[in-house]
């Protein structure tokens, strides 16, 4: 007791101390802070090679690098690997390794370490939850073979496209041999001397659900040939604050408490002020959508599902409830995913009640009952809609709109929200109509997860030969305009099918500080610390 | 509400100090005991894998990963088997680990303690200063009735709806305080007067009651007859008896902190054990949620304890 | 004069509680206000002091000479505790429990002897308490009221109040909450205070303790004085019909006629025999044996904590003897079990000291009564309204809850629930020690009236000797849980043996 | 809020008493026939009207998805009334159960269901009724069900202590005396006397427990998002509240005024028992 007592006292103080000196940031002194939402983080989610989570690869990034870089034109360029080949049967991708990389505990960078991290992604004890899959592990990836010091390999059973843009990301990024040999299992919980990797920064200090400080790397001159910077970075201390709350977050940013802040949803851009940038970038891959099962109940019938597509108004909630921040998508399939988008279906399926109607009266839903909801042979129309906890303000209230909307044209639309452990028992068996979510996926064969029959992710139970062979053959070539045509296939099946309703594009919004210069953004629109600096005007 | 034993029950309790202290030391082992038993076989009965709720949604991760950790983490045992390790660790020290953050239970209150402890501390000397203060300068028919209905809608008000109100008008309105939580003293105030408020308006509310009651006393009566006069009167007899009555609320005060943190942690976006609670509680972070019913088990024994000893140094005919 | 009052009303509110009373108090001199409960004595008392909770109106008010009709709260602190200070009932409670004897005395000087050392005050403190003769003044002084014994704390009380040497001495009931033993003692304390020169003014509801050290008495009723002269004539010669009352109701014993006492006539109906019960490591009753005859009444006289409740739960057969017995009618009683002793509980009925704490506060009259009726017959109002009249009650009552009765009526009623069970034995456990004066005698003479009609047979129970001596036939005095003295009334009270029985006589 | 039970008895004024019966009485109209008071719908959402400010036509603004505050809040009447009442008396109820058990018991019995009772009693209610939800999962009837047993050990402490009080009064003593059957005793007079504070304190608790609900609610552990319950409709305002601080502020408003009408009635039934 008297310890913790004296413990609220030192915090008093020190708060107290903070308090009177906080504002404005030091700014010479090159200390950048950065705000993210990063709830989940502490839950054992700091490790990139085990959590599918989007905060994990955020803050990965700072200390683990990649064989390569993608550059916002969606090409990939030299980063700890030289060069690479890919072999002609598509199988076999060789690394040219650079041999001037040190890990930040004296640990060398070579063929070994590449493959000591791809096995440790691929193996059982790790229950790597979305970067195995990105690897291919399960479907295409076969092993990782060393072929000398500073040659390595990386083989697959069937062609894998995907694969150069997975090794791009943190998620296949590099930890320190030795920490996977002594201390695998302390990653996901994360920590100084656990998260070590070759990065240009070194975390040297983790307070869950509070922050994480690292330090510029001293030695580092390996970033990627695509960044603007060379050698160390210019910051001395990147502090990354967690902030669960947006408000809060916002706040942080527009009084000078922090540099930069991510995550910033539509209500509280407004908040931010002059001396201030947001910075929007809608994420690729798969929009925010609603995936309609098409096995189970009302929805088996493909006119009740283009019914349910064009009974409400999209434009006007997303327009309304996201204050123009986010645009309305057209397809399954984000504008910005490289080499894959199909524009050709933008304001092809307007909101149109009266065509929804009328669907429904030819699909014989045409009786109402008391409430005025439509009924046939008794039984009522009716979708039950589950998503799990925690539902963002915003998406409850688009879904309000969506209800309300539906039940004008006598369509009931029943809401559950569940938490994750209740929702993934529902979600196994597929016993719900509606399920929602969005998936930012930088290349466009997240959708294979999606639509591919026993897919992990196929909400809507497709399971159609014409469209696994489509997706098939999209992961099966390099051929960028190849795998262009074969998307915009799948696009437009959906498009006819409605199995999954595409609502708005979400976008990152990440505001920052006029003051914080040379910040570089990854495809996903998130910050990347390397070449940035605070200007001291 | 919680209150401490009442004097009039102690009064009849023989044996001296030291026998006193003992039996209740023994009342905190039973008490912490009783909760950690109740809470474990509570928690047991929670529906849903642990293990699901662990990895999160769209987790790909096969069957038998998932079986491997449900070995590890002991999951498979039969039930005593669980309860005695449980037990066995917990006289150690030993709150386990947390399912989700993966690291010790008691590391993880410790690291998020001091928040709650600075909020809820705040709080405290807040609550103490508007209640001593109404108390002592209310006087009066119009300030008295003024004052009792201000207590009653602080005491109606929900806490976090409070909050809002506070950051709605001081933070966006007034930009008096940052909307931000977790940094300075400046942060600290809005959350700590949110969590004071309701306690201020009951312990307001028994202070004045016990000062009005300690005053119709006969020995009140004697003391002016003396010729003592109001601020006299409060200083050398009412505000002893008033705070007796000020101590039995002190359950009920930590109760309020505790289940107050929660919500008011949340409203204002702080860190600290209310949000760990939450948290543990959605997650179903068994090891987390039982560890915090432990603690708070342990708080309140060793608050009660006090406030016994309080009661005897306040009373000396709970002495003898 | 010390104090000299002409036409002295209090109102608080619209009630005038105190209408136009005159009257001086010189040094040297003590003046006892008499009257019951609510007759405005203690409004009296607190406007002297400026303590007044409603409006003060005199056309003299003059206090140690000065006139106090224009004072201000600042002006009275002057004057409390360090011209004319104030004695209450009850030490355990007019002392602060929470603070030390020694800082309650201290606080007077203190409060009227700005700049005092704290030697200084300290020996004033010690100097107050020899003056009231505390014994061990330096030990006392440390410790607090609940640690002393009544009479020392009522001293430490005198003490306190005359610390900063007060000219007058207000007593309110100074007296009441103590045993007559002790009382004795404190009014001789009163009466030398007196002689060394204090304007006492004494409050008192009890013509007794006034006889002992008044020089005039003022009686008192709704407010006004109805009597006033010297103590000696207006007791042997009340002018005005409440003083006559008043007096009258002061118990006198039996005569010798109408006491029973050995003779044969009644059948003995209750017979305790070596009664001893423990509570704890406390002996509450040790060793007490005696028996109760048909239409006949058993006094138990004792102080607090003799232990005479006890023996009537030992009687009732609500506790059950550790050791001894008691016998109903000449049958076991005591050693039986609850539901055996049901059937026959109509036969021995109890009577408590607070009535209104007996009966269930929700229940109105005719319930309460008709409850004990349907134990015997079947209710009718008839029998409930039968047996109200026989107390003294009417249908007006029946209707009421008991918080809408006089403590008089509450106890009628209590005595009106007994009788429906047709008892042969009623324990009365101090019937009327709550009850005014006047009240007290009517009970007691209903008491008195039904056991002549009814033939019941009485244990009576009481701390005062009066009230026992006014109805019993045989008395049993206790004293700390045992037997000191039993015998026919009047050679008790005549002739008392035991040293304990001469002084509660004494004390009377 | 069942500490108020302690404090002396200060009779709010009359007037005051008779606002606040007219209030729950409107309450309870709103809960059971809210179209009275609105025409609107309060799952409506129109898109159009998003986060209106306060008017005639929307008395207390609406919220982001356009739906009317107003009529959310009258309809929420019904969630807040019946966790309210329903969770005071399931406590009410079960408390009285147990403390008349516990303090009618044989001595050994009475200090084991006290010790447990105890024990329970080191739990804050919010906290207790947290794990009971952690427990049987969120919605409308958890939360009832969390409240009502967070609430008991306090109803069953106090039913225990008026057992015991009762049991050893006077009245009690005197019906013993009298030859009452003791099962006559205990419905006749324990069950009632205990039953009189018990009734005060589920008054004053409705209110303890509509706050409760509101919180749980808030923290999204009771009914679903488009359920019109007041501490729903709060947590929908709390990201609002620069531009649209009415959606959090009314529904509060309504739980303060609420709690502080059954405070008011229970005070004033106290007064009078």
């Amino acid at each position: 007791m008297s310890r913790s007592l004296r413990l609220t006292v030192a915090f008093v103080a020190a708060t107290a101390l903070l308090a009177g000196c906080a504002t404005p940031v030091a700014e010479a002194e090159q200390n950048i802070t950065f705000a993210i939402e990063g709830g989940n983080l502490s839950a054992g989610h700091m490790d990139p090679h085990s959590s599918q989570l989007d905060v994990s690869a955020l803050i990965g990034r700072n200390v683990l690098d990649s064989l390569v870089a993608q550059d916002l034109d969606g090409s990939f360029k030299p980063w700890l690997a030289k060069s690479w080949e890919i072999s002609d049967d598509q199988l076999h991708y060789t690394f040219q390794l650079r041999d001037d990389v040190t890990f930040t505990d004296g640990e060398k960078f070579n063929a070994e370490a590449v493959k000591a991290n791809f096995d440790h992604i691929t193996a059982e004890e790790t229950a790597s939850a979305h970067a195995a899959a990105m690897l291919g592990a399960g479907s295409a990836y076969v092993d990782t073979t060393v072929d000398d010091e500073y040659t390595v390999s990386v083989n697959f059973s069937t062609p894998y496209a995907p694969f150069l843009q997975a090794a791009s990301t943190s998620l296949l990024g590099f930890y320190s041999p030795k920490v996977l040999e002594t201390s695998a299992d302390k990653l996901k919980t994360g920590g100084p001397d656990v998260t070590v990797g070759t990065g240009p920064f070194v975390l040297t200090e983790y307070t869950p659900d509070q922050q994480l400080v690292y330090t510029a790397n001293p030695d580092y001159n390996w970033g990627p040939e695509n960044a603007e910077h060379t050698g160390p970075s210019d910051i001395e201390n990147l502090t990354v604050r967690i902030l669960p709350e947006t408000s809060v977050r916002t706040g942080a940013l527009t009084s000078g408490e922090v540099n930069v802040a991510t995550n910033l949803t539509p209500s509280t851009v407004s908040q931010v002020g002059d001396g201030f940038t947001v910075k929007s970038a809608e994420y690729p891959g798969i929009p925010y959508s609603l995936h309609l099962n098409e096995t189970n109940g009302v929805f088996a019938d493909p006119k009740v599902r283009q019914a349910f597509s064009l009974g409400f108004d999209i434009d006007s909630a997303v327009d309304s409830i996201f204050f123009g921040q986010f645009k309305r998508a057209w397809s399954v399939l984000g504008p910005t995913t490289p080499n894959s988008y199909d524009p050709s279906l933008e304001g092809t399926w307007e909101f149109d009640a009266e065509k929804a109607n009328t669907l429904l009266d030819e699909a014989g839903w045409t009786e109402r009952d008391s409430e005025g909801y439509r009924t046939k042979d008794g039984e009522r129309l009716s979708a039950r809609w589950i998503a799990y906890t925690p539902i963002p303000d915003d998406r409850a209230a688009l879904a309000d709109v969506i209800q309300s909307d539906l039940k004008k044209i006598g369509f009931e639309i029943k809401r559950e929200a569940l938490e994750p452990a209740a929702y993934n028992e529902q979600y196994g068996p597929r016993t719900y109509d509606i399920t929602d979510w969005s998936f930012a996926n930088v290349d466009a064969d997240g959708l294979r997860s999606h639509f591919h029959t026993g897919g992990f992710q196929n909400a809507s139970t497709v399971s159609d030969p014409k469209l696994d062979a489509l997706l098939d053959d999209a992961v099966a070539t390099s051929d960028e305009a190849e795998r262009t045509t074969l998307y915009k296939e799948v696009q437009q099946y959906n498009a006819a099918e409605n199995l999954m309703v595409p609502i708005y594009v979400p976008s990152l919004l990440t505001g920052y500080s006029d003051s914080v210069k040379g910040l570089q953004w990854d495809l996903y629109g998130r910050p990347l610390f390397y070449g940035a600096s605070i200007s001291v005007d | 509400m919680k209150t401490s034993e009442r004097p009039a029950e102690l009064v009849k309790k023989r044996g001296g100090l030291g026998l006193r202290l003992l039996g209740h030391l023994g009342g905190v082992l039973l008490v912490v005991w009783g909760a950690a038993t109740a809470g474990f076989f509570a928690l047991k009965l929670v529906p849903g894998d642990p293990v699901e709720v662990m990895l999160g949604v769209q987790a790909q991760v096969s069957e038998s990963v998932k079986a491997g950790i449900r070995e590890d983490w002991g999951l498979n045992d039969p039930l005593p088997v669980q309860y005695f390790e449980y037990l066995g660790r917990l006289v150690r020290g030993d709150l386990g680990t947390s399912y989700q953050l993966r690291e010790p239970v008691v590391s993880v209150i410790t690291a998020q303690l001091p928040a709650t402890l600075a909020l809820t501390g705040l709080a405290i000397v807040f609550a103490l200063a508007i209640a001593l203060t109404t108390a002592l300068f209310v006087r009066g028919e119009w300030m008295t009735r003024l004052a009792s209905s201000v207590e009653l809608v602080l005491v109606s008000s929900p806490s976090f709806w409070i909050g809002l109100l506070f950051i709605s008008f001081f933070a966006y309105r007034l930009h008096w305080f940052p909307v931000t939580s977790t940094d300075g003293l400046a942060a600290l105030i809005l959350p700590a007067l949110t969590l004071a408020l309701p306690i201020a308006g009951i312990l307001s509310q028994v202070l004045r009651d016990g000062l009005t009651r300690a005053a119709d006393q006969p020995f009140a009566l004697t003391a002016r007859a003396r010729g003592l006069g109001y601020r006299g009167l409060v200083a050398r007899h009412t505000l002893r008896h008033a705070a007796a009555d000020g101590l039995t609320l002190s359950g009920y005060i930590l109760g309020t902190l505790i289940g107050g943190a929660v919500l008011v942690e949340t409203v204002f976006g702080r860190p600290g054990i209310g949000r760990v609670t939450l948290r543990a509680v959605i997650d179903r972070d068994l090891p987390v949620v039982l560890g915090i019913i432990v603690i708070v088990a342990i708080a309140f024994a060793i608050i009660n304890l006090l406030v016994d000893l309080a009661y005897v140094l306040l009373d000396p005919r709970l002495r003898s | 004069m010390s104090i000299r009052v002409k036409n002295l009303s209090v109102r608080i509110g619209s009630a005038i509680v105190v209408d136009g009373v005159s009257f001086d108090v010189a040094p040297g001199e003590c003046l006892a206000i008499v009257g019951e409960s609510g007759s405005g004595k203690t409004m009296t008392a607190n406007a002297l002091l400026g303590l007044s909770p409603g409006r003060v109106t005199a056309d003299e008010l003059l206090i140690d000479g000065r006139d106090a009709r224009s004072y201000r709260e600042r002006d009275w602190r002057a004057v409390r505790g360090r011209t004319a200070a104030l004695v209450s009932q009850d030490a355990l409670v007019a002392l602060d429990p929470l603070r030390r004897v020694g800082a309650e005395v201290a606080e007077t000087v203190e409060v009227h002897g700005r700049g005092m050392s704290r030697a200084e005050v300290g020996r004033r403190v010690i100097q107050s308490l020899e003056q009231v003769a505390v014994p061990d003044a330096e030990v006392r002084a440390r410790q607090y009221p609940h640690e002393l014994s009544g009479g020392l704390r009522q001293r430490a009380l005198i003490a306190s109040a005359l610390a900063a040497g007060p000219s007058i001495l207000i007593a309110d009931e100074p007296t009441t909450a103590l045993d007559v033993t002790v009382q004795a003692q404190i009014l001789a304390l009163f009466a030398h205070l007196k002689r060394r020169g204090l304007a006492v003014l004494l409050i008192s509801h009890d013509l007794a303790v006034v006889g002992r050290i008044a020089d005039r008495v003022a009686v008192m009723k709704d407010g006004a004085f109805v009597e006033t002269g010297p103590t000696a004539a207006v007791l042997a010669n009340p002018q005005h019909e409440y003083t006559q009352a008043l007096l009258a109701a002061v118990p006198v014993p039996k005569t010798a006629a109408q006491q029973s006492s050995g003779q044969p006539g009644g059948d003995v109906v209750l017979v305790a025999t070596g009664l001893s019960k423990t509570y704890g490591a406390r002996a509450a009753v040790t060793d007490v044996s005696f028996e109760v005859r048909h239409g006949q009444t058993m006094g138990i006289v004792g102080e607090s904590g003799s232990g005479k409740s006890t023996v009537a739960r030992l009687l009732l057969g609500l506790e059950r003897p550790d050791a001894g017995t008691v016998l109903l009618g000449g049958s076991e009683w005591s050693s039986l079990t609850e539901s055996e002793r049901r059937p026959q509980r109509g036969r021995i009925q109890l009577i408590e000291q607070d009535p209104f704490g007996a009966f269930d506060p929700r229940w109105s009259v005719a319930r309460i009564v008709g409850e004990a009726v349907a134990l015997t017959e079947p209710v009718t109002r008839d029998r409930v309204l039968e047996l109200l009249a026989q107390v003294g009650l009417d249908e007006s009552h029946a209707s009421r809850r008991p918080s809408q009765l006089s403590g008089g009526q509450r106890q009628r009623v209590a005595i009106a629930r007994a009788l429906a069970r047709r008892p042969e034995i009623l324990v009365c456990d101090e019937p009327v020690s709550a009850l005014d004066l006047s009240i007290q005698a009517q009970v007691l003479s209903l008491l008195g009236a039904l056991q002549r009609d009814l033939g019941l047979a009485l244990v009576f129970i009481s701390h005062d000797l009066g009230v026992i001596a006014a109805l019993s036939d045989d008395i049993l005095v206790m004293k700390d849980g045992a037997v000191v003295e039993h015998g026919a009334a009047d050679a008790v009270l005549r002739d008392p043996q035991h040293a304990f029985t001469r002084e509660l006589l004494a004390a009377r | 809020m069942t500490v108020l039970i302690g404090l002396r008895t200060r009779k709010p004024p009359k007037v005051g008493v008779v606002v606040a019966g007219v209030f729950l009485a409107v309450l309870f109209a709103a809960a059971l026939v809210p179209s009275l008071f609105t025409s609107l719908d309060p799952l409506d959402a129109e898109i159009s009207q998003a986060l209106a400010a306060p008017s005639a036509a929307h008395p207390f603004g609406t919220d982001q998805s356009g739906r009317d505050v107003f009529a959310r809040v009258v309809y929420g009447a019904r969630y807040s009334l019946l966790v309210g009442f329903g969770a005071s008396a399931i406590a009410l109820i079960v408390g009285l159960i147990v403390g008349l058990v516990s303090g009618l018991s044989p001595k050994p019995v009475d200090t084991v269901l006290g010790k447990i009772i105890v024990v329970l009693m080191a739990f804050p209610e919010f906290l207790l009724a947290l794990l009971v939800i952690a427990i049987i999962g969120p919605g409308e009837t958890s939360l009832v069900i969390a409240i009502s047993l967070a609430a008991i050990p306090a109803y069953a402490r106090v039913a225990r202590s008026q057992t015991l009080v009762v049991k050893g009064s006077s009245y009690v003593r005197s019906a013993t005396a009298l030859g009452v059957p003791r099962l006559a005793t205990i419905v006749r007079h324990v069950i009632p006397n205990t039953l009189g504070p018990l009734l005060v304190m589920a008054t004053i608790g409705v209110g303890t427990a509509i706050v409760s609900a509101a919180g749980l609610s808030f923290l999204g552990l009771g009914p679903a998002a488009p359920t019109p319950e007041w501490g729903v409709i709060l947590s929908e305002g709390r990201n609002l509240l620069d531009r649209a601080p009415w959606v959090a502020a009314f529904p509060g408003l309504v739980i303060t005024a609420t709690v502080i009408a059954t405070s008011v009635v229970g005070r004033a039934l106290r007064g009078r028992s």
